[in-house]
This record gives structure tokens, C-alpha cells and sequence, in this order.
């Protein structure tokens, strides 16, 4: 099968600010994401997922080679203004390009 | 003196399991989701509660708590940041979030005291339910003027020069105030418990009634509480002594205050008046929270956290509440 | 006129409660799982009612509604598909997918119509609820006839040519018809309300029945489904006009056929007649979905569950169940 | 002989629809957390029966009941672990793994017990709660037990060795087996249900108790039961024929030997020594299997649980239940 | 510590297409699966994750690089009969080969 | 945007072993994990995710590439002693350097 080279962008961070994140998937991924919830524990203690406010989020993106930089920025914006996330990248092969096509504009 | 037996109740003694169950490392834990349904559950429960008793009063009586609960609602968040941040030295931006916290209630908290009062079968006032409902807001719109005016204070430029995030800006955020899920159930909820008909509500009762299954589910919440609480207790090092104090001594300062609101300005019985300085207090931990995480990201969410949940709820549901009832009997002494 | 009065019950009220917290984008938000499990407890308190009912009609008396609703289940998708591949243009393989859904039905929808006729005293026949439980499954039949009916005429080869994937053929999806989770839940628990000893029933009731906690329950879940439907506003301008025209219009086509079932053929009650015509007009989300993502891959999941849940969900809760109720009474007049 | 009529109630109806509907395959499916929710109710619901009750009961009758629960959790498995590696010839970690579900117990095999017995109104005494919340942990011991003898006479180095892991140490297993989540809600449940005021407790009792709608989520929480032992049956063929009959072989010696201590130890009427027999021969799927799979992870759990949930657990709700109910009229024949 | 090289194939689908792709890892993954409960958005709209038909599901598979592409291949044959979803495919190391081993055939 | 090479070290394992999981990540990895709720099926059968015997978790670390070797063989020390899991090493790329530093030794 043929596969086409993409980045998947992978975030943690609190529920809370999932509507942020939604904002930069529909600004710079034609609206494409995917939520896992998720819990797990770092500098800022423990989130046991039981409350909301304890709760995080996984937020995934896959992404455009082209695309990935402005959504790192967008999210280091988010992060220099305090917003608390890890991010990270990696290389994938995607089944069926025209999925992630270019964002309108 | 102080008396002992106001523990002995099912909501208070099952949070004080959650909090052992925690403690001893016990492997208990409530799946994903189910502390969050039963929250849902007990927002609209009292706000169905609230708005069957308010359709009985006549809308003057009311109106003074609606006051009331506003000016609550302004005062003690200042109280607290002049607090934090005169006499503890505690960082602008952080004050303001945590202040934000003390302004507002806690649903679980209030409804604890409802326990305590009914397992003594004393009555209170049913506007105490409206003043929970609006007392949810105000202090997050304070919390947001505390902290643009911090922001001013340290230089920083915050949120609204951002011109990719219209979210920053203070009217999005005043939004966030009012359509946050928790006020949104309880004011919804209360609105459905006036304008229902009596018989058709009836037919629902069974499951949010005070008669029916709520303080069981309320129990079951409790429980969770409780692990919630102590779980926090790892963090009480790092944010330090005298944010811990401050989580157990503006309880009592709010305490006062709405001793004297509830006794003197509204004039209500004890048990209304407990309520009253049950609501004035305590701090959220379901509205508050998410709005300051988003409109004030600069803070530690953590120092927020601890207090609310890990500080004074426990202070609230073990000591504060048998407290202000005690005070307020003392004032009808 | 139209007398508002019957939307002032929980059920309608909660369920516009929710469509009000997302239009007002609200972060309220249902934790995962949690209607899900609100979906199977209503599923199972119905079918146990129904099931209580059912044992005490004698069968000849239950055998005219199964066969009416057999009926019901094959004739309304087969209009439906008319009209969407007739007058709308729509494509075929949608149009089999959608009409489904229209010739199964909705238990919410049913749900809050016995709350509505019960908060006006009116009552109505058991046998309905046999007929609600056996209307999820005939519709996805009749669904799969005609989606490889379109196919042969679009000269696609679809499913059956395919050697890797046995799931694909006609028994497999039959099966998948009768062994839904939701048809499953509705027709054992009703089997169990028939032959569970009625001492030991008694004693799960207080959880199940309506005079127990089911009422409220069905509240909490209308509340999400308010969410749920509010949320699918924004796919009208995708469906386009004639389709948001069709979930209101095909309603009333379905409930014409359901008054005249109920009064003329089945000779009920103006509740049951009612009731009949609730199901005749509601369209599925639960059962039909997933059978038609399986089997009908070709058709887009957005065109059908848009109408089910964005457009003829809210229009029967709102306007439809008022409307059948008043032309039941007009037949009686 | 059998009477049948003992499967006719919700509760064991209901597993079988679950079973059934795993079985033919159907989709249904619980959503995640929904039964980690349900076993987390039944497990207070249970522990606060007990409370109320022993609190009404005298010490000195129910010490005979504890000294019974200890004797039987320490008894029943080092039989289990003969029968498997002398006749069985199983693995002696698996056999030890195995061996210390069956001195454990399955609270909700003991429930469908007492929906049962209530279903013929035959009394029963409340000791047995505390029999149940007492039997789960010291079969646990005894597997701790089992397992680290038959590691040595292997010649397994097994836990204590590894300097990276402190857990792995015997005392920190022995403290998992008392502060395991199900353990810890029973018998904190039961100590609020003794100290709690009874004024409280008929506050939420509405929720908890039998009298509410607590035989209603068991009936829930079994059929889900039944999907999860349907599943396991996949598993047979692997774990061999054998064990599927010492799941069948086990439950009755268990029974035997509850039915001795209930009838002639401790004096029982019918009901309780119906409930002792229950106990004893059930096998716990809560406490015991994290507990193995922490401690010996060289069992394989597929055997463990496939015996407990797919073998054990069926066997006694369908057969064992009426069967132990005749065996114990018998004795009082 | 020695690793091995395999693929990680990630699929974010509806919920109610489970018991294909349960179906593929059967045939061609020795069973071997995960499953996330997942909600997102892209070209259909937002999955809340509320009711079962709003719900995604990530399904990922460990699999051989050798039967990476009869895998992909069942995948695309979906995908052309019209299941709706995404995939791609990681490079990942593993612990234990063992576990990973050839279909049995 | 500046990103810098680390490690995502996934595990699939049973629910009951969680705390052994923690307990790695707060050796080696500063308390920093994120927990998954999964299902799923492999050699020991199906995992429903209905009962906690029948849940699985995926547990994440992000790790620095000198940290990995000793979490790998921590992992390899409870595989050998028995418990059950998959595990499985990527190259990802980080945002924020500082979040995923040395462990405090
Ligand atoms: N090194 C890490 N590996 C995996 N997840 C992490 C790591 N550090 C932090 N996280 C996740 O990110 C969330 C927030 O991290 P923190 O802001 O450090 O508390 C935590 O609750 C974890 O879920
Ligand atoms: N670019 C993307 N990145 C991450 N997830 C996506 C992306 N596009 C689609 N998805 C996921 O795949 C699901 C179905 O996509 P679609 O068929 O485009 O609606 C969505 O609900 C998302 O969970
Ligand atoms: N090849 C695989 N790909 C993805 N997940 C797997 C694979 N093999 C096993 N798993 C996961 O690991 C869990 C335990 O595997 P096992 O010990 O083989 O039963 C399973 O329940 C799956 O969630
Ligand atoms: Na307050
Ligand atoms: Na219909
Ligand atoms: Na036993």
C-alpha cells in the first residue's frame, strides 16, 4: 500500500483547556483532531481523573509537514502564556492523503 | 464543647472514609467519569429543590438574598486577595485566582450542612439555594478584574493583545462566567423547578428528591471527596504554610461575614443563617477552577487545587460547619 | 391554539435545557459513558413495564399490535425512501439508510410522550410497548433490502463479492438486526417482567418503575439529548434544505399512518392511539446507527444522524407529541 | 426434584440475559466504568446493611461468625490447593493463585443468595454480612502463602530478591490485601452503618437500602455479570477440562463445609446457613485477582479469572444457590 | 536493553465499526489489539463521545513489517467499500519479539 | 519551532498493575506519565474493559534517551517476573526541553 508522509502532533494537558486546543485544530487542521482522556501525574502533581478539574486530555493531531509549524507555534504561544501542556511530534505514514489535505484559506 | 455527634452523619463519616481510603493507600479508586455524573446529578437535584421552594415564597423576600449573595459574591474574593497578598506576600496573579475560589461556594459543602442541619431537624430558608445558584459567578468576574488589574500592576500584557485569540478577551471570559457547565445546571434547573407543573414533577421527585435517592448519592460523592482531599495533602510542603493557614482561617473569616449577613440583614432562622455562612465560607471547586485555568493561566493551578479541595473543604465539613452552627444559635442565644 | 402547557414537563423542559447550554455554548458536558448507561436503564425499565403489562392482557388481545407494528416498520421506509429518492433527489444508497431510521423508532421520543399523557392523567395501552420493542428491528430490514436493491440499480457490487469479509452478507446483517444491544435489552427485559415471579419484581421496581426513580432518570438522559441535538444545528447548512424539510415533514407522515393504525385498526384508547402515533413518526438513534454504518457504508453518517437526532428528535419532543395527542382527541371527538 | 422456580427471579434472569445476549453475539455492551460503578454502590449498599444490623445484634453472638469467616477463608483454599496439585496436577503458582479465589468471596453471588431467599420471604442472619465483609481478605493471605512455599520447594527467587522493588516485599502484600478498594468499602460501610445516627441513615437509606432500589442495580450489575462470564467461555477448550470441573467441584466441597459451620458451628436458621454455604463456596473476582496478579505474577490470571467469573460464578447463581437452599432445609428436616 | 523493530498501526474510527477491525487483528494480527475510547472531529463533524454513535475508538496494532501490508491492505478495502477513518503507521521499537510474532498459518 | 529528540516509552498492560507502573516512572522519570483507559486482546484473551480484572491501561512516559535504557530494564525485570504487558520505545520530538530534564539524583 502506498503511504504518504505526515506528523503527528501529540498533547497532554488539563481538560480544561480543551477548548483552546479545538481552536487551533479548526485554525490550522481543517478541524481535524482526536481526544483520549487521560490521566497521569508531572510537575504539577497527580491528575487522578476523577474530578474534572483532575482530569487531563490527550489532544492528537495528524498534521501536514507544512502546517506543523504554525500549530507548534500556536501552541508555544499557548505555553509562554502559562497554559501547562507537554507536546510532542512524530513521523507517521498516513493511509489515504486526501484525509489531510491542505487547510482552506 | 464541641460537639462531637454532627460528624455522625453518613455524608460527613463517608468523607472521612475516602479520606482513610486515601491515606492507607488503599487501591480504591471511582472509575472515570463517575464523580462527574453524580456532580451533574446533585446540581440539578438542588437546583429542582430551589426552584420548587422559590415558586412557593413572593419574589420580594427573595430579592434581598439575590442582593445578599451579589455583594457576598464581591466581597470576600477582595478580603482574600488583600489577604494573600498583603499579609502572605503570595504573587499577584496567584492571589487573584485564589481569591476568585473563596467568592464563590461549594455545592457539596452547602449540601453537607443541609445533612447536618436535617439530621437535627432544623429548618432554614429555601432562598439559600438561589443564593448557592448565583453566588457561583460573581467571584469569577472578580477574579478576572483581579487579575487583568495584577497583570497591569507586573507589566505583563496578558490575554488581550493576542490577536489570535479572541478567547482572551474579557468579554469571552465574562461569558465563560455564566455558561460554565455547573451554573448552567443549577440555574437551568432551578428555572424547571418553578415553572413545571406541580404534577409532573412530582413524577421525578423519587429521583431528585431529599426524600428520594439524593443524600445517598450525595454520600457516594462524599466518599469520592474525600480520596480527592487527602490526596492533596502531598502537595501541602510545596505550597507552603501559609497558604495551608490561609485555607482554614478565610473559611472562618467568611463564616463571619455571613453570620452577619444571614442573621442581621436577612434576618433568617439558624438554620438559614448556617447556610449563609456555609456559602460565604466555602470555595469552589467546579466553576471556579476551569475558568481560571483559562483566564488566568499565568496562576499555579495547583495552589488552587490544594485549598480549595485539600484545605478548606475538609476544614468546611469536619470543623466549619457544627462551627457556624453553633455561632448562629449563639446569635439567637 | 396549541397548548403550551404540555411542554412545561421535565422531560421537554430538561431536554431544552440542554439544546439552550450548547447553543449558548456552555462547557457542559456529560462524562463519557454516562448516557450510555442512562440509555440501558431506560431500555430495560421500559421493556421490564412493558413485559409486567404484557402478562396481564391476554395474547389475542396483544396480537393485532404485534402485526400492526410489523406492518408500521416495513410500510413507513418504504414511503420515506419515495419521497427522498422521488422528490428530493436524494442519493440512493442515503436514502436507504435514512428511511431506516424513520421506520424504527425512538424510545426517548415514546418515553417523554407517556410522560406528557401522565401528566394530564391520560391513559393509554401496555401493548404499545410491545409494539415500541418490536418496531426497533423490522426497519433495518427493510433498510437492507433497500440499500442492495439501490446498489444493483447503481451497479455497485458491494458487500457480498467480498471474499475477506463474511460479515458482509445478507445473514450476517439480518442478525445484526435482532441482536442489537438496544432490541436485545428491550425484549429480554420485557421476558423477564413476563416471567419473573411478581413477589421478586416488586422488589426491583422502586429502581425500575415510574413510580420509582424512571421519570427522573429519563429527565437527566433528555437533558444530554438536548446537547446532543442542539450540537447537529450546525450540519443543517451541509444537509441542505429539502433534508431539514423531510425530518419535519416525514413526522407527520408517519403520525397520520399512526393515528389511523391506532384508532381505526387497533381500535386503542386516545393515549394509546397516541402513543402509536409517536412511534409511526419517531426515528431511531440507537438501534438503526450502527446497523447502518455497517451495512450501508456508502451512505453518509451525517445525513442520518443529523435527522434523527438534529431535526426529528427535537420536533417531535417540542411540537410533534402536543400535535398527535390533540389530533387523537379530535378522532374521538 | 430441582425447582425451578428459584431461576425466576430478576436477578438471575437477568444474568442469563446477559449470558444469552453474549452468547448470540450482540453488541450490547456496558460503557466503561458503568459496572466499576455498580460493584462500588453494591459493595456500600451491602456494608451499611450489615452495619445497621450488627449494630442491633450483641457482640458476643456475632464473635462466633468471625471466628467462623477466618476459619473458612484459611480452610477452603488450602483444600482448593490439595485438589488442584494432587489430583489436578496444575502448576503449583497457578494452583496457590487459583486456590486463594475460592477462600475469598463473591459479594455479588451472595447477593442473588439473598434476592433468593427473599423471593420465598425465608429469613436469614445478618451476621453472614459481616461473615462476607470479614472472608475476603484472608484467602489472600493464605495464596501470599501458598505462593512464596511453592516458590521455594520451584526454587523461584521470586519477589523478595529484587532490591528495585520494596513492594514486592511480604508485608507490603499483606497490607494490599487489607487495603484493597472492595475491602476497604465494606468495611467502612459497615462501621458508618453501626455509628452513623439512625436518623442519618434513614436519610439515604432510600438509596442503599433493599427496601430502594438497591435489588434493582444488582439486577443490572448481573447482567453484566452475564456478558463477563459468557466471554470466559472461549476460554475452556484452553484451560482444560480439568479445571472448568474443579470450578463445578470446588463450589460444592466449599458448600459442604459451609453448610456444616452454618447448621451445626454457629446454629443457623435456614436462611443464614443458606448464605454461609454461599459464601463458602463462592469465589471472589473483586479483591482476590489484583491482589494474584500483584503478587504472583507467575500464575497465569486467564485460569483464575476464567474459573472464578466464567466457571464458579455461573454454577453457584443457577444451580448452586437452589441447591445449597434444599441441601440446608434438608439438614433441618 | 535489545528492542526489535515493528510497526504500530493506529486507526481512529466510529465506534460502531469495532467488530471489523477486530475481525482484521484476528486474521492477520494473531488478535493482538488495543483500544482507546476516543472522540474528535474532521470532515463529519465533531464525535462527542456522548451517545455510542458520537463515539470514536483509536484501535492500534503491533504488527510484523511483514504483515504491515495485508493489513493495510484489508484497511484500504474498507475504506474503498466506504467505512469512514484514519490511519498511519509508526516506526517503533519493541520489548520481548516474542509477543509479536508471525500469524500462525 | 526549536524541538529536541526524547523518547515515548508506551506500555500496554493490566489495570491491576498500575502502581508498579507509577512507581517506575517516579524512580526514573520524575513522577512524568500519562495513563490511557484501553481494552483490547492478545494472548491471554479478550480484555472488555467492563470489570477492573478486564481493564488494561496504556501507560506513557516521555524520557530522555539517556534515562531509557534503565527504564527498559526495570520494565524487562517485571516481565521476567511475570507480569504480562507490551511495550514499545518511539522517536519523538519535544516542545519545551526543560519539562522532560534529568532525573533529580
Ligand atoms: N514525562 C512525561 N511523560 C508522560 N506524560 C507526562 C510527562 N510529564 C508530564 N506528563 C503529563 O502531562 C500532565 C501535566 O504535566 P505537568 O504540567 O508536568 O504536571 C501530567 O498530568 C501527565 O499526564
Ligand atoms: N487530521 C486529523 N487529526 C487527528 N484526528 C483526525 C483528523 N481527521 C479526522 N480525525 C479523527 O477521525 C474521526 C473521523 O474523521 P472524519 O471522517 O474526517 O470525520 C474524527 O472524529 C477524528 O477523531
Ligand atoms: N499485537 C498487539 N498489538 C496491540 N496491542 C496488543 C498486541 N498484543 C497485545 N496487545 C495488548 O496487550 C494486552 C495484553 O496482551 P496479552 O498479554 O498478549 O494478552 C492485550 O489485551 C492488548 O490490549
Ligand atoms: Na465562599
Ligand atoms: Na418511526
Ligand atoms: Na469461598
Amino acid at each position: 500500500m502506498e503511504l504518504y508522509a505526515k506528523k503527528v502532533v501529540h498533547i497532554v494537558a488539563s481538560a480544561d483547556i480543551e477548548s483552546r486546543l479545538v481552536k487551533i485544530a479548526q485554525e490550522y487542521n481543517r478541524g481535524g483532531y482526536t481526544i483520549y482522556p487521560a490521566r497521569g501525574g508531572g510537575d504539577l502533581g497527580v491528575q487522578s481523573g476523577m474530578l474534572d478539574v483532575d482530569s487531563n486530555i490527550a489532544f492528537m493531531m495528524v498534521v501536514s509537514e507544512k502546517d506543523l509549524d504554525q500549530i507548534l507555534q500556536a501552541l508555544d504561544r499557548m505555553i509562554k502564556r502559562g497554559y501547562q501542556m507537554i507536546a510532542y511530534v512524530l513521523d507517521a505514514q498516513v493511509l489515504r492523503r486526501e484525509k489531510f489535505g491542505v487547510k482552506p484559506s | 464543647m464541641f460537639d462531637f455527634s454532627g460528624l455522625l452523619i453518613p455524608a460527613v463519616l463517608f468523607f472521612m472514609l475516602g479520606f482513610l481510603a486515601s491515606v492507607i493507600r488503599s487501591d480504591l479508586k471511582f472509575p472515570e467519569g463517575m464523580s462527574k455524573g453524580l456532580t451533574i446529578y446533585l446540581l440539578v437535584g438542588i437546583g429542582l429543590f430551589g426552584g420548587i421552594e422559590l415558586a412557593k415564597v413572593d419574589l420580594s423576600e427573595a430579592i434581598g438574598s439575590v442582593v445578599a449573595a451579589i455583594a457576598l459574591g464581591f466581597i470576600t474574593p477582595l478580603i482574600a486577595y488583600g489577604i494573600l497578598t498583603m499579609v502572605g506576600k503570595v504573587g499577584r496573579m496567584d492571589a487573584s485566582a485564589i481569591a476568585a475560589h473563596y467568592g464563590s461556594v461549594s455545592a457539596a459543602t452547602f449540601l453537607t450542612a443541609v445533612a447536618f442541619l436535617e439530621a437535627r431537624h432544623v429548618n432554614f430558608e429555601s432562598h439559600t439555594v438561589i443564593m448557592l445558584a448565583i453566588m457561583e459567578s460573581p467571584a469569577i468576574i472578580v477574579g478576572l478584574f483581579l487579575a487583568s488589574m495584577s497583570r497591569r500592576m507586573l507589566g505583563l500584557n496578558g490575554q488581550s493583545d493576542d490577536k489570535h485569540n479572541s478567547e482572551g478577551t474579557f468579554g469571552h471570559l465574562l461569558r465563560d462566567a455564566f455558561t460554565n457547565g455547573g451554573v448552567v445546571l443549577l440555574f437551568g434547573s432551578m428555572l424547571i423547578g418553578m415553572i413545571a407543573t406541580s404534577n409532573s414533577l412530582d413524577k421525578i421527585m423519587p429521583f431528585f428528591s431529599k426524600q428520594g435517592i439524593f443524600m445517598g448519592v450525595l454520600s457516594l460523592f462524599l466518599l469520592e471527596m474525600g480520596m480527592e482531599a487527602a490526596k492533596r495533602i502531598h502537595e501541602f510542603r510545596k505550597i507552603g504554610f501559609f497558604l495551608v493557614g490561609f485555607g482554614m482561617v478565610m473559611p472562618l473569616v467568611g463564616a463571619v461575614i455571613g453570620l452577619i449577613t444571614g442573621h442581621y440583614f436577612l434576618g433568617l432562622s439558624v438554620g438559614g443563617t448556617t447556610l449563609v455562612a456555609v456559602l460565604a465560607a466555602s470555595a469552589s471547586y467546579i466553576a471556579v477552577p476551569p475558568a481560571m485555568r483559562m483566564a488566568v493561566p499565568e496562576a499555579n493551578p495547583s495552589l488552587y487545587l490544594t485549598l480549595a479541595i485539600g484545605v478548606t473543604f475538609p476544614f468546611n465539613v469536619i470543623i466549619g460547619i457544627p462551627l457556624y452552627y453553633q455561632a448562629a444559635t449563639w446569635l439567637f442565644g
